[in-house]
């Protein structure tokens, strides 16, 4: 079973409560929790949120595209978008206990899901990978 | 559109309500909100309490408002007082482990209890 | 002013309120009262059950695609199927006093919006244009 | 998921409470619902009361499955009263100018009201 939804939005902070709408509903009924659900959410709102910031360099004429695959194991968030390229190796999160606005972002993001991966192997901007393992209840569940 | 915000005179000071969603798009109005306050700053204020029990989404830049607010008070020899947190606030600052950092209260009216 | 947002989805009967999680919003964002959001959802809502009945003929492992453009003075969904092509001669909702289940989906788009566009003229598929004014308030609104 | 039924037997007949919404996906599951009240058809009961208080959403799937439920009523010889239409209801009743087809209540008492 693979289940792939997409949704492309334009790189205006107005429209990250769409992005809610959607992965919220899709985590829910791939079997995750309601608690779990809020926190995927906060997850891709916080990577959209760094492509506009950082990719667009707060552009918002640009693209943000989020496709949510559930399949029977895992669900998968892969964020694309067609700005400057990540540079994986200064994405860091900031240790906790150094209490200041910022940096919480990729924190989230990496407490959330069970693996993050940044591939700017392709011409242009960036495609993040965000995936989480189902807790599989039974065999073949 | 997403967030609505109501700011009051109490006894202690101030009281904030926030509703709705506080992300990227609407942090700013909340900044500008407890900027408000701030500006009104008398020696008889004890501490701004803001409710945060209407609250339907909080993400690291609506954290990053209250580290903010939370400095300024600290400066300012204020309170900071959060009120009722949603569950939604409460995974967030469960996720950033600032539970800690917050003078957190269960109620509204506890947090605007005299102290 | 052009916003352009974009939502694929499987052509399962169980993805159309993500659809309509998507719709509204945008709809009334542009401008449109609740009422005449919910009325907007509605026209689309049963355009996607028809691409579903219809050009795909219940298989639920195809795709809808769904585009809404928010323009200053319309908004604009444009449905694109992959499926049959529809036989636009032979779409004509049915007369109102003839009570019976069924030929409503048409007859809302229609009354819903401005103007109803089936084009079939690409290689698969049918694309649907609903186009519906907007208000304007005052000069330059 | 999307819809949630509960059926209650009443003084006139059965009460059929529908909550959430009624599209392509979930107008099966009413259907269903109505098909069991049928089932249950005895000479004491008078009317089969639907509340709409409840419904978020109805497409023309949901008119259809309503429509049928009235043909199937009056060939039984029973009444088929909606209740408290919720306003997404209203509207596509309004487009698809139902309102007179149908015997509407507007409050589940007055519905439930032996008459
Ligand atoms: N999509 C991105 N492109 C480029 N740099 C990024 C991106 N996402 C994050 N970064 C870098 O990683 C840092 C940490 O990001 P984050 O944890 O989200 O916190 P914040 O955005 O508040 O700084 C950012 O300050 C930025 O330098
Ligand atoms: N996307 C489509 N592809 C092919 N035929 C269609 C399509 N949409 C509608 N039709 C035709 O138009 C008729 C009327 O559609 P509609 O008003 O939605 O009512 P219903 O689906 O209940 O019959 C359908 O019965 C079908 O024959």
């Amino acid at each position: 079973m693979t289940e792939l939804v997409a949704l492309t939005v334009p790189s205006h902070p107005k429209f990250l409560y769409l992005v809610r709408n959607v992965v919220y509903p899709l985590a829910v009924n791939s079997g995750f929790s309601k608690k779990e659900a809020r926190k995927i959410v906060l997850a891709v709102d916080e990577a959209c949120s760094n492509i506009i910031k950082y990719a667009y360099a707060g552009d918002a004429t640009k693209t943000i595209s989020i496709t949510v695959t559930n399949e029977t194991d895992h669900i998968s968030v892969r964020l694309i978008d067609l700005g400057r390229k990540v540079d994986a190796a200064k994405i860091a999160p900031r240790e906790l206990d150094d209490v200041r606005p910022g940096g919480l972002g990729t924190h989230f993001m990496g407490a959330v899901f069970d693996s993050v991966v940044y591939d700017t192997g392709q011409d242009q901007g960036t495609v993040l990978t965000l995936l989480k393992k189902k807790k599989i209840v039974g065999p073949g569940a | 559109m997403n967030v609505d915000i109501v700011t009051e005179k109490i006894a202690l000071g101030y009281l904030v309500k926030v509703k709705g969603d506080v992300d990227m798009n609407s942090s700013t109005e909340v900044r500008e909100a407890f900027g408000q306050v701030f500006k009104q700053r008398s020696s008889a204020m004890k501490a701004l309490v803001v409710d945060l029990s209407q609250v339907r989404y909080m993400d690291s830049s609506g954290i990053a408002t209250l580290v903010e607010a939370l400095q300024t008070c600290m400066k300012q020899g204020l309170q900071l007082r959060l009120a009722d947190l949603s569950p939604p606030v409460k995974d967030v600052f469960e996720l950033a482990r600032l539970a800690s950092v917050f003078e957190i209260y269960i109620s509204l009216n506890d947090a605007m209890a005299e102290r």
